[in-house]
């Protein structure tokens, strides 16, 4: 059965500490754009932690919402795109081909959740900071849209591990890099076709609901509400 | 003796030059008149009104209809690759580019029958007058028969105001 | 040898194929200046990266798709107008028909520009042509950017050969009158026209076919250019109000170039007993009706969002009504409908010179519409946390200027080159008029210099 | 270096036909050496490769991900490529303790130290005026015969008490062998210095519980939790670990539905996932901790005895603490009596619950009165050393009492002869008023092993480069963040990449070539010996070490500077990228977009919109913030995260000298602090310094913010 890769964020326990920023950076070679052009606003975070006020002091409290790209099923960036670049894998992914870019940036346009973004200049790794790079990771020239894969390559090894053994990628068993590093588990990815697995279960919670999701979509991504604490707890 | 003609100024007179001439007897189709304006007002610039260049431009939209099909759903099914979940073969969209290719054909059929109906691109015949862009209007016969090559001179002058040319 | 008492309006039309004056170069050469500025611009660009141009995350469009959209919506004046007066039969376009198809043909050239210059990787624009390549795959069709493709080649294609087929009489016409290198070249162009009954007909009734078949395509361009933004659910994009607006605001502008395009060849060339005081009021109304149009295109819009109050759309209304795009949005309504409505409503304003400012004004308000449309849209998407701004970059505005020159240079080059006005065309419309009557001597002198 | 070593280094294969090809078209960057490499590699396939990161004192177990490729590397002087194993990734390692297969954002990073551009790849001696920054290329020989010059003229002069050494706060077999090479050669204890540093919260857990050591709160199985300015989801103590528990406290304890409140003046980023946040003035968090524990003994949920020692270091505790009614609170914090009653119940019904407290709120003259509060707290409701409550890790290596401060050196009426630095740096960290750049300038020998010039370093007369974590033996033996211990030794995960030596190998080598050896000579020969013998320090006893002391008095916190002319209270903290500034020089933390801000490369002042606008700030001005002591610049951040009479401003920037991305960029906090600190254990008070703010200019542009909008729905007027 084919997979279909899905992911399950959960808001109650993410704690806004970002460590899957940089772990996305550093597993998909994100080159950093720089001061200057991180004020121009071409900074590169395939994941962001959303970061929302509510209410005024000392009334205050703070949302976090990780945002990466939410692997439409019917994904608005791919049907723009002239080229193809952007389109859906047989796992179901939102798949980037940075070699069939020209760089119209549409797909960046009709993406609802911003969460695609565009290599105004060449990357620059000043030596020997590309010793950094991750091989399996292929490098975007200047002119080309990229945005999360869902750690396409980890998919690829583990299917192909998986295949020469001749079984199922064991759930839990795959993440990508910004799951793998968030320490308090608040990412979970999976199989969605697995009904057995977290991420499908996880998916059909009551919390669950999805990002824009009556733009209809279907993203991928489930984000779990916080729990609220009832006063009757007292 | 080649060709002769006259040159008048006045479409009434081209007019009445080339009613001479079918007096004559010379065959319509060896009537030759050229001017610097269409002239629909009158009916020597009526004589050759064929319709058919509609049907080639309808034809050439048909083609052009039937590229864009074939481009469209042929393609897209030679690398299936999905989108936005939308169909393969999305016909919606690919109205628009069938629509754009059948009105290229259109445009294209037209221009080129055109051309080659007009004979156009052709060298100037024997006849011509660059007086014709001035504003005057030439009736003459090329390559007149013999037995009525004299009398068209006649014919010609005939019509006030015309200026006979032979052409040897 | 003179020939003008000939026939004057042969001899005023192509007079200033023949003589060419100082200010001619001198403008030329600051306007060349100005498009290999402009090249340089581009070439700069390629070299370093789009990123020279102000556009980021997440406003990937800015002013490059902006001046797209405006020059698409200029190359409105000419082709559309000029069918549509030839098939409702129109008298007094005969002298307009020209100089507007002419601005579509620059206009669409420079329009298509764009989206070239607006490409990460513009060398590799090619892959959006359909044919059959090593890489086994076909431009997907699903994209409105394929639509463009083939709509704007369409209408290019199109418009060139509405703009050249009736241009072979008068080419003709100079064939007849030129010595030396111009015959040669004026004769091959004109490709052996004589203007027989025959050549005439077909013609005549060819323009007709492609007049029917050239509306719906020029519709069509801008409504796919409309489509280019309606198809993403980007808030205030995914309109269906957008085809229509798109096409009307694009007329709009066309006619406003045209006027000031008459104005300009009318005081600069002399053509005044051509182009009439009769041709800007007519197409002053044809301009007042646009502008009506338009307002009422905004007001359905803006009623429409307003009253739907859906959040992420009233962050653009409010962006572009009273925040930071407002000084924008109330300088477009001044310029479209503030300004040339009295003017063009009042008989005693609606004179060449009154025509000639509102168009000015159109022309700067529909630029600002299609900045409008464009940047607060991209900058307000849901998720507010990714917010932007937009501000335009050195690149933009020199290449933005450049082809504002080259327009203009590709006009005054056009109009040395061909007579900007049809000629036979005109003549018809000026029926019946005897040419002046020829000496004989003059007469056999032209037919011994015939090709 | 042996024979065999040097052929190995040095056979230079010059010479495959491309590096040949290349060279002969004259481009001087393709003349290039390439050495033998010196490792087994299957080009591709990856290894994982234990080590631990180095960047805080977590101590966290971490895999490299190491694959082959080319890098340009120092052999024996001479640079060229080589083919070498080179970690591409870092990851928590699962067997772990402290990270369980899970990395903070820091922690990911922390391949940039070794890949650095700046990253010194040669031992430098100045040549330049001290502190201009000149250096020159020395060869190690060179290096070490003028350091143990140094260091045998001190000794013969019977000076050796001359010599100081300033690093971080270390644990583990490197710290010990420091600590055993200045008592052998006779020289004072080394100097832990660090800016936010925990003497405190450790001196308040050796009086209530015995112990001298950083708690672990136990969240995974917490079903309430009171921090009291605490960022341990963010930067303090073992955030990794504290991470990972409180995902599993919020949904790992099915059935359960937590509460979490945090007591703070500025909203931290732990405060942000707080269920309830409560907003109480710098200083006054240990009142609401007392004013609790008053409500919980007053209505009987727990006994004034159930708080056993903790209890007793509090004054007043067995009382009921009278003093600290909900009444007394209020006007201490303007919590009213009924938040107070209500918090006090929910703490004392839905157990197992527990209170942290850490980080600026410890930063008072009051601190250690605030943390015996939150002790005497937990104690009261039975949350020590059981589920869900406080936990000490057991640890084999534990420091015994307290390091020796900086204030100790920088107190001292003499400079010191000779000064060993390790990485710390008190230039850029310490307030001015200890005047620690001066007392450097005063002292004839400084030495450097840190691997980057830094605003400290930079005034050395030697720089003797370390090798990066990557390169060396790395040990954990973590203080806190795990219920067992979770000690971890690591071999070297990669092959040095430049002519930098591992700092302890230097000192032994240098300890042996003294002329008067150490007294005892050190046992080992090689630090990869020494990491593998037994320790010599003894384990922490498990059972108090010292006899209960007498009990603590409260004592309102004291600020430096009038509150007439300073009307704010000035609160640094420390950057979630950052840190204290030791991670400045990591792109990728700069780029990081800051949790709460979202602000990039950038530094900034944190204002309340009230007090912007009645100041007439708008978001991104230049403020400048004046203390008693100082002043900086910064551009402003509105944030309805802090009240009215306070600012805040992250540390980590402002970095005069500090490689080339943190160089030069934004202003650092530390320039405006007054020198007060905690009277017991000498702890700088960082949070207790008073300020003004005045506008000084439009904004510059320095303040990059990643997010366009603060709020989801920032358009209010709808129709309107």
């Amino acid at each position: 059965m084919a997979y279909r890769w899905g992911m399950v964020v959960d808001l109650d326990r993410c704690t806004g500490c970002e460590a899957c920023v940089t772990a996305c950076h550093a597993e998909n070679n994100l080159p950093t754009v720089g001061a200057d052009e991180a004020a121009r606003g071409r900074a590169m975070h395939w994941i962001r932690v959303e970061r929302y006020w509510e209410g005024e002091f000392p009334d205050v409290r703070v949302k976090f919402r990780p945002v990466l790209c939410q692997q439409c099923g019917n994904a608005p960036c791919e049907a723009v795109c002239p080229t193809y670049a952007s389109h859906q894998n047989e796992d179901g992914l939102n798949a980037q081909v940075y070699n069939r870019c020209i760089g119209t940036r549409y797909c960046g346009n009709a993406c609802m959740y911003n969460v695609r973004f565009f290599n105004f200049f060449h990357p620059q790794w000043e030596k020997p900071l590309q010793l950094q790079l991750n091989p399996d990771v292929s490098l975007r020239e200047s002119g080309v849209m990229e945005k999360c894969t869902f750690c396409v390559q980890r998919i690829k090894a583990a299917k192909s591990a998986a295949k020469a053994e001749d079984r199922a990628i064991a759930d839990g068993s795959l993440q990508p890099a910004c799951a793998q590093a968030c320490p308090a588990g608040a990412l979970v990815f999976g199989d969605l076709n697995d009904p057995e697995s977290r991420v499908a279960r996880l998916s059909a919670s009551p919390r669950g609901s999805k990002l824009l999701e009556d733009l209809g979509a279907e993203p991928k991504i489930t984000y779990l509400h916080r729990q609220g604490w009832h006063e009757s707890n007292a | 003796m080649k060709a002769v003609y006259a040159l008048y100024t006045d479409p009434d007179a081209a007019q009445q030059a080339v009613e001479a001439l079918r007096g004559l007897g010379v065959k319509e189709r060896d009537i030759v008149v050229m001017s610097s304006e269409p002239f629909e007002e009158y009916e020597f610039s009526h004589r050759d009104k064929a319709t058919w260049l509609h049907w080639i431009a309808g034809a050439g939209g048909v083609t052009g209809m039937v590229a864009g099909y074939l481009l469209t759903f042929t393609t897209q099914q030679l690398w299936p690759l999905t989108t936005s979940g939308m169909p393969i073969v999305s016909t919606w969209p690919n109205t628009i580019i069938v629509f754009e290719m059948t009105m290229l054909g259109a445009i294209l059929a037209t221009a080129v029958s055109l051309l080659i109906t007009a004979s156009l691109p052709s060298r100037l015949s024997v006849l011509y007058d660059p007086a014709v862009t001035l504003g005057y209007i030439l009736v003459g016969v090329n390559r007149p028969d013999e037995p009525l090559a004299s009398r068209l001179d006649e014919a010609l002058a005939g019509v006030p105001g015309g200026q006979v040319k032979t052409v040897a | 040898m003179n020939r003008t008492r000939n026939n004057p309006i042969a001899d005023d039309l192509v007079r200033p194929l023949f003589h060419t004056s100082v200010w001619f170069y001198g403008s030329a050469a600051v306007l060349a200046t100005i498009v290999l500025c402009g090249a340089a611009a581009w070439a700069y660009q390629i070299w370093y990266g789009i990123g020279v141009a102000g556009i980021n995350w997440p406003i990937f469009w800015g002013f490059y798709l902006t001046n797209f959209v405006f020059w698409i919506g200029i190359s409105h004046a000419g082709t559309l107008i000029s069918a549509i007066l030839r098939l409702v039969n129109a008298r007094w376009r005969r002298p307009v028909t020209r100089c507007a198809e002419v601005i579509t043909v620059f206009a669409l050239m420079i329009g298509a520009m764009f989206p070239l210059i607006h490409l990460g990787r513009p060398w590799l624009a090619f892959w959006l042509a359909p044919y059959p390549s090593a890489r086994e795959i076909w431009p997907n069709f699903r994209s409105p950017l394929v639509w463009d493709f083939f709509a704007i080649n369409t209408y290019l294609t199109g418009s060139v050969l509405f703009l050249l087929l009736p241009m072979i009489p008068d080419l003709a016409l100079i064939r007849d009158r030129a010595t030396g290198w111009r015959r040669f070249v004026y004769g091959t162009l004109a490709l052996g026209w004589q203007g027989t009954t025959k050549q005439w007909h077909r013609l005549e009734s060819g323009m007709q076919i492609m007049a029917i078949a050239i509306i719906p395509v020029a519709v069509s361009v801008h409504t796919i250019v409309a489509f280019d933004f309606s198809m993403a659910t980007v808030p205030m994009w995914h309109s269906t109000i957008f085809g229509p607006y798109f096409v009307a605001g694009a007329i709009f502008s066309g006619i406003a170039a045209l006027i000031i395009a008459m104005a300009a060849l009318r005081r600069l060339l002399h053509l005044e007993a051509y182009l009439h005081p009769v041709h800007f009021e007519n197409l002053g109304k044809l301009l007042l009706l646009m502008s009506l149009l338009w307002a009422y295109f905004v007001f359905a819009e803006r009623l429409t969002v307003w009253y739907g109050n859906e959040p992420s759309e009233m962050a653009v209304f409010w962006a572009t009504q009273a925040g930071d795009y407002a000084p924008l949005y109330w300088t477009m309504v001044v310029c479209n409908f503030v300004i040339p409505f009295p003017i063009l409503t009042l008989r005693r304003l609606r004179t060449v010179t009154g025509c000639v400012v509102a168009s000015f004004a159109v022309l700067i308000g529909m630029w600002l519409e299609r900045f409008l449309i464009i940047i607060p849209s991209l900058s307000r998407k849901p998720l507010t946390y990714s917010w932007g701004s937009y501000s335009p970059q050195l690149v933009e505005i020199v290449l933005m200027v450049a082809t504002f020159a080259a327009m203009i240079l590709l006009y005054m080059l056009f109009s040395k080159f061909v007579p900007i006005i049809s000629i036979w065309e005109l003549k018809v419309g000026n029926q019946p008029h005897p040419p002046v009557e020829t000496a004989d001597d003059e007469l056999a002198e032209l037919w011994k210099a015939r090709p | 270096m042996t024979p065999m070593d040097r052929r190995r280094f040095l056979k230079v294969t010059a010479i495959t036909g491309t590096s040949a090809a290349l060279a002969r078209c004259g481009n001087p960057e393709h003349q290039i050496i390439r050495f033998v490499p010196e490792e087994e590699l299957t080009p591709g396939i990856a290894v994982w490769k234990p080590s631990v990161c180095p960047l805080c004192n977590a101590g966290c177990g971490v895999l490299a991900r190491v694959m082959d490729g080319d890098a340009e590397v120092f052999r024996n002087g001479e640079a060229g490529v080589t083919r070498m194993g080179l970690p591409r990734k870092l990851e928590g390692d699962p067997a772990h303790g402290v990270s369980q297969g899970r990395l903070c954002v820091r922690g990911q990073a922390a391949l940039q130290v070794t890949y650095h551009p700046d990253r010194l790849a040669s031992p430098r001696r100045r040549v330049g005026e001290r502190g201009s920054g000149a250096f020159e290329d020395i060869t190690w020989d060179a290096a070490l015969t003028e350091l143990i010059g140094r260091l045998d003229t001190l000794v013969e002069a019977g000076n050796a008490g001359q010599i100081a050494f300033i690093g971080r706060p270390r644990r583990g077999r490197r710290a010990e062998l420091v600590a055993e090479f200045l008592r052998r050669i006779g020289a004072p204890a080394p100097v832990a210095f660090e800016f936010f540093d925990d003497a405190v919260i450790r001196r308040a857990n050796e009086l209530s519980f015995g112990r001298y050591q950083l708690p672990t709160i136990d969240l995974a199985r917490t079903h309430y939790l009171i921090g009291f300015g605490a960022d341990f989801l963010g930067t303090w103590n073992s955030p990794v670990a504290h991470g990972a528990a409180y995902g599993r406290m919020r949904q790992g304890q099915p059935g359960t539905v937590t509460k979490f409140v945090q007591v703070e003046p500025r909203m931290s980023q732990t405060g942000a996932s707080a269920n309830e946040w409560v907003a109480v003035p710098p200083g006054t968090e240990g009142v609401v901790a007392l004013g609790l524990a008053h409500v919980i003994m007053r209505d009987g949920l727990r006994p004034a005895s159930a708080a056993g020692r903790a209890g007793a270091m509090v004054e007043g505790f067995a009382q009921g603490l009278a003093a600290f009614a909900p009444a007394d609170v209020e006007r201490y914090t303007g919590i009213t009596p009924a938040r107070i009653e209500r918090l006090a119940r929910e703490f004392a019904a839905n157990g197992p619950a527990v209170a942290v407290i850490g980080g600026p709120a410890l930063a008072h003259t009051n601190g250690l009165a605030q943390a015996l509060a939150v002790n005497a707290l937990n104690a009261l409701v039975g949350s020590v050393d059981v589920p869900g409550g406080v936990l000490f890790t057991p640890t084999e290596v534990a420091p015994v009492g307290p390091p020796r401060s900086l204030r100790e050196v920088v107190g001292g009426a003499a400079a010191p002869q000779l000064l060993l630095l390790d990485e710390a740096n008190p230039v850029y960290a310490s307030p001015p008023g200890w005047h620690v750049a001066d007392l450097l300038q005063r002292v004839p020998f400084i030495v450097s092993f840190g691997a980057f010039v830094d605003e400290t370093s930079v005034l050395a007369d030697l720089l003797l480069p370390d090798h990066s974590f990557l390169e060396s033996w790395t040990e954990s033996s973590p203080e806190s963040g795990s219920a067992d211990a979770a000690n971890a030794t690591a071999p070297p995960a990669m092959h040095p990449l430049y002519d930098t030596r591992s700092m302890p190998d230097v000192l032994l080598d240098v300890a042996r070539r003294l002329q008067r050896p150490l007294d005892p000579p050190l046992p080992w020969q090689t630090f990869d010996e020494m990491v593998q013998a037994p320790t010599t320090v003894p384990a922490m006893p498990a059972a108090p070490s010292r006899a209960p002391d007498t009990p603590r008095a409260w004592a309102d916190a004291r600020f430096d500077g009038e509150a007439g002319t300073y009307p704010f209270h000035f609160l640094p903290y420390a950057s979630q990228a950052l840190l204290d500034g030791s991670l400045a020089h990591l792109p990728w933390l700069q780029e990081l977009p800051d949790p709460l801000t979202t602000a990039m490369w950038s530094a900034w002042v944190e204002i309340n919109p009230g007090t912007a606008e009645r100041l007439g700030i708008a978001e991104g001005d230049m403020v400048e913030i004046t203390s008693a002591h100082g002043s900086v610049r910064a551009p402003a951040v509105i944030s309805p995260g802090i009240g009215p009479t306070a600012v805040a401003m992250p540390a980590g920037q402002g970095h005069d000298t500090f490689t080339r991305y943190a160089s030069g960029r934004g202003a650092n906090p530390v320039h405006v602090l007054a020198p007060l600190d905690e009277p017991e254990t000498g702890a700088l008070a960082w949070s207790a310094t008073r300020v003004r703010i005045a506008r000084v200019g439009a904004a510059d542009g320095s303040l990059i913010l990643f997010a366009g909008a603060t709020r989801e729905r920032p358009d209010h007027h709808g129709r309107g």
